[in-house]
């Protein structure tokens, strides 16, 4: 049993992911309201992100900034998750504004943010529109 | 430093966990920022202060700003609905 | 002066940009005009990359910046990439010309221009997807093609249209959560973006055994993400919405390319990153080829039962997505080159299917199946376009529908153990196919005594003219397939 | 004998209906069917169907949406504890690749912030694909909740805070802060941790503070759409173009004319220093925008 949680000390950032990730999904899936739907959402996004930038981490050194022009490798983390993360988040940002401009619309229109009951009035209203 | 990692790690899951299982959706919105700042410190601690910079301003900020003001545009159609709603029936 | 189309790929995914965003600064009518001509040169350069790819042989790495293989961004170009991209802007062409009526009356005048900024965005996402030889910025081309596929869907702005980019947009969310997931797995036990270094890693720690289920997480996470995108059985439930209710134009580029777009860059990461051997070994390809299955049966059934023919339509287009999958799941030779010579037929045809469905609908004046009797004597032209296309969906020879279900029986003799499965599932779904589409060309075609306005070819000359290029590209692919065929197979061996 | 007609008149004879076969095929043999009784109510029955679609949907997708989520959260764990350990020197990640970025990233690209480094010079091609994300972002939300130009609606969705002491006297001290800090955020982006995303996020905010206190009238005169139109004209395609123009003579071998520069100074890192600024003044923008979309339906 001691070695099961070693490991799972080792690998305890990306477990914390994963989990973060699965609630995000299972919200994205089971929640009807739009808004829960979007929260969701983000929380999904910033776990895959989190588990990258755990691979980017290396115990004892220094953020990937050369500090007075020493640019002795063994000193700095690794660059490229952080660049990865930063393009992903913005991405998450722009996809959050434009779900939530689509929730307004559809509540001005349908007065309800449960994706059922907008489904059940647009078939009535359109039905074969 | 690595239990303040794991309580930092707990508090993110608790406040995932709290966001979707509250009803009212400020309330949600509220811990949705609070897990974003806590994000942010986390991010911070795995020497990524870029992210942490953006994280804080784009995630915590910006996207939490955006749900707020979609709550508070949903109250006004909704009031401006009932207004409506009123004058049919009056 | 051919060795500068080396540089084309790259002028023809920045021109894209600087088109969108200038489009935004435009009224509507020069917006289109600018978008139109876009297409137009991106089918030029692509072309000419064709040309180059055939003469050198060989696949180009081409290094985004000053830095090689491992370090910066590369585009990689041989001969499917181009083609795709070639065809890609060919149908986007027809399918803007095509819509052109139904877009005059949808679009608000105010917001025609951003219409076409979003065209451009996808077309830019379409490019870059062929061309890229990066995971990661395969997955930002992939958000940019979802939110502008978005846009174009939600700018007809009746309520059934924002509905369906809602859910069409949490279904694709959930696609590239997974991608991106997948990409973040491999990343983490290989240490590489690039696909051909990435290749190298996976191969290496296949045959040492290291890290094998995160590997194989990693595999099934992507190829399921791209599924959910491009709409595979289980996941296909935004589609009748998604193509029903869009203008003809948007339901044309959505059906015929976008889902086209994440297909292709699932082939070219089985070719490129998994590598064919990992890929099939794995059973990963099996869960693709039962999926197929699934998906054309499940899809051709719910066709029949619709009785709104734009619901049947995109149900039809679930039904061929399976085939695509089915194709891939197959076998890595010709299996994979009958997915990808169908993926070329799905996206010439099914954007001619909705334009002429579009103009029947107007002539017949409604949307469900029995109010169509008659209509192809009021819109002729429609009415032929609209048979010539069901009939390449349905395989009747000579057009492109025949020779792609006619490779697909071939692969099926390539793998004996499924033979019966394989030929079995293809005639069942001929047979669907042929029952739902033909009812539709019997009931536009019984005459109906009441005289009605006749649309004459001049009044909608614009789709007159696409829906004639469209059907005769479908023709002559389908007469003379032979030479499209080689040159997949020698695109595909250089993948 | 009537002379032989042309292909082009035959052709518009065929469409504009001179003769109709269907007369002659439904003529004599049988007499054409009689209209169709119009169905009474034709959404009924295609309703059913789908309601009944909708139902048995509606009770299955918890139980379905539950198995696939608990599917994916065992899969994913299984996957994840074999996963290289965290925080380790030797993992895959920490390969050649991170190196050269490390040991030769200032040099190459003066920038002393190596995560400024690789997103703006290694990994250049993402970043463009980024920031037309939000510009897409931005277009799509344009589409949704732009109202049409007429002077009827007032400002309905202004904040109907009472311009309070409180709020305006704050303001007026923050905002200039927010935006300094902001400018120095983007400026810095390649000595410090920041960049153009995040510092433009805090000139965003800025700008949105000082809407929520002034009001929208004094922002108006210059941030309108048609400035912001011309404004992300001008920023993205100086992006793209300074991008393509190094991709092009990274990719033939060309010696591009901006030099890395002395690294640690203000003015070095090449082309770093204005993209920051490029993609500060895109995100501004396109976060007041935001803002102001979701606010009065107008920028």
């Amino acid at each position: 049993m001691q070695g099961f949680w070693e490991q799972v000390w080792n690998v305890r950032i990306p477990i914390a992911a994963v989990l973060l990730f699965a609630v995000g999904f299972v919200t994205l899936l089971l929640h009807r309201n739009l808004l829960k739907k979007i929260i969701g959402l983000n929380i999904m996004d910033t776990a895959a992100y989190l588990m990258l930038t755990s691979f980017g981490y290396i115990e004892g050194r220094l953020s990937p900034i050369i500090q007075n022009g020493n640019t002795d490798p063994a000193l700095y983390g690794n660059p490229l998750p952080a660049g990865l993360v930063l393009t992903g988040i913005v991405v998450s940002v722009s996809v959050t504004a434009v779900l939530l401009a689509l929730t307004v619309r559809l509540y001005a229109r349908y007065h309800s943010l449960n994706l059922d009951e907008i489904y059940a009035m647009a078939q009535k209203e359109h039905g074969l529109g | 430093m690595e239990y303040f990692e794991l309580l930092l790690l707990g508090l993110l899951v608790a406040c995932g966990a709290a966001t979707c299982l509250t009803k009212n959706l400020l309330s949600a919105v509220v811990i949705f920022m609070a897990y974003s700042l806590v994000m942010s410190i986390l991010w911070a601690i795995l020497r990524a202060p870029d992210l942490a910079v953006t994280e804080a301003a784009v995630g915590a900020g910006i996207s939490s700003l955006l749900l707020f003001l979609t709550l508070k545009k949903l109250r006004d159609l909704r009031r401006k609905a009932q207004e409506d709603g009123t004058e049919k029936e009056s | 002066m051919i060795a500068f189309f080396v540089n084309f790929p790259l002028f023809s995914i920045v021109l894209c940009l600087l088109c969108a965003v200038l489009c935004a600064l435009l009224k509507g009518k020069a917006a289109r005009i600018v978008s139109l001509s876009l297409c137009g040169v991106v089918a030029v350069l692509a072309f000419c990359v064709l040309v180059y790819g055939l003469q050198t042989g060989a696949a180009t790495e081409y290094p985004m910046g000053h830095y090689p293989h491992p370090w910066g961004n590369e585009l990689r170009f041989g001969i499917a990439e181009p083609l795709v991209a070639l065809v890609f802007a060919v149908v986007m062409l027809l399918c803007l010309i095509g819509g052109k009526q139904q877009l005059d009356v949808d679009l608000e005048p105010g917001k025609r221009n951003l219409y076409y900024v979003m065209c451009d965005l996808v077309l830019v996402s379409l490019l870059a997807l062929a061309y890229t030889n990066d995971v990661f910025t395969g997955y930002v081309f992939i958000e940019i093609c979802t939110i502008a596929s978005c846009g174009l869907l939600m700018i007809r702005q009746i309520g059934r249209t924002t509905l369906a980019a809602t859910r069409y947009m949490i279904f694709s969310l959930i696609g590239s959560g997974l991608f991106l997931l997948g990409v973040i797995l491999l990343y983490g036990v290989t240490g590489q973006l690039l696909m051909p270094s990435l290749k190298a890693a996976i191969a290496a720690l296949w045959e040492g055994g290291q890290y094998r289920t995160a590997l194989l997480s990693a595999m099934t996470l992507m190829t399921v993400g791209l599924a959910i995108k491009s709409g595979l059985f289980p996941f296909h439930l935004w589609m009748p919405d998604t193509y029903a209710y869009s203008t003809p134009a948007s339901a044309g580029i959505l059906s015929g390319l976008v889902s086209k777009g994440y297909s292709f860059l699932l082939i070219k990461l089985v070719f490129g990153v998994f590598g064919t051997d990992v890929f099939y070994g794995s059973g990963v390809s099996n869960v693709l080829y039962v999926f197929g299955a699934l998906g054309i049966i499940v899809g051709s059934i719910s066709a029949a039962r619709e009785k709104d023919v734009f619901r049947m339509i995109a149900f039809s287009s679930a039904a061929q997505i399976g085939y695509l999958y089915f194709g891939i799941g197959l076998t890595p030779a010709l299996g994979m080159l009958a997915a990808i010579f169908h993926l070329l037929t799905h996206a010439v045809t099914k954007p001619l299917l909705f334009l002429a469905a579009g103009q029947l609908g107007e002539a017949a004046g409604g949307r469900l199946r029995h109010t169509w009797r008659g209509a192809a004597h009021r819109n002729r032209t429609a009415g032929l376009m609209f048979s010539l296309g069901a009939f390449s969906m349905i395989g009747i020879p000579l057009t492109m529908g025949f020779v792609s279900k006619y490779r697909f029986a071939l692969a099926a003799f390539e793998r004996p153990t499924l033979l019966v499965v394989t030929l079995i599932v293809l005639a069942v779904s001929t047979v669907l196919n042929a029952m739902y589409f033909m009812r539709v060309i019997i009931g536009i075609y019984t005459p109906v005594p009441e005289r009605r306005t006749r649309m004459t070819l001049r009044e909608q000359r614009p789709f007159a003219v696409s829906s004639l290029l469209l059907a005769l590209l479908n023709l002559s692919a389908g007469v003379a397939a032979q030479p499209l065929v080689l040159l997949l197979e020698r695109g595909l061996s250089l993948l | 004998m009537e002379r032989k007609r042309s292909l082009k008149e035959r052709l518009r004879d065929w469409d504009a209906d001179a003769f109709d076969l269907t007369n002659e095929i439904a003529g004599p043999m049988h007499p054409a069917p009689a209209a169709l009784p119009e169905r009474p109510k034709d959404a009924e029955p295609e309703d059913a169907l789908a309601a009944e679609d909708f139902r048995v949907l509606r009770r299955a997708y918890p139980i379905l949406a539950a198995l696939l989520g608990l599917m994916t959260v065992v899969f994913l764990l299984v996957a994840v504890f074999d996963l290289p350990p965290f925080g380790a020197a030797g993992t895959p990640t920490d390969n050649e690749v991170a190196l050269r970025y490390v040991r030769d990233g200032m040099t190459e690209t003066g920038a002393v912030n190596l995560v400024a480094g690789v997103i703006l010079d290694y990994r250049a091609f993402d970043t463009l694909g980024e920031s037309h994300v939000l510009f897409t972002a931005l277009v799509a939300v344009l589409i949704l909740l732009l109202k049409a130009e007429d002077p009827a609606i007032d400002d309905e969705g202004t904040l109907t805070l009472r311009q309070d002491r409180i709020v305006t006297t704050a303001a007026s001290i923050l905002v200039p802060i927010i935006v300094l800090f902001g400018l120095y955020v983007i400026l810095n982006g390649h000595l410090g941790p920041g960049g153009g995303f995040s510092g433009g996020a805090i000139i965003g905010a800025g700008l949105i503070l000082y809407a929520v206190a002034f009001g929208f009238s004094r922002l108006e005169t210059k941030l309108n759409l048609g400035s912001f139109r011309i404004i992300c004209l001008a920023a993205l395609w100086f992006y793209s173009l300074s991008k393509c123009y190094s991709f092009f003579c990274g990719a033939n071998g060309l010696h591009t004319v901006f030099s890395p520069g002395t690294p640690g100074r203000i003015l070095s890192a090449g082309l770093i220093l204005p993209l920051n600024a490029a993609v500060g003044i895109v995100v501004a923008c396109t976060m007041y925008g935001l803002f102001s979309l979701f606010q009065r339906g107008k920028i």
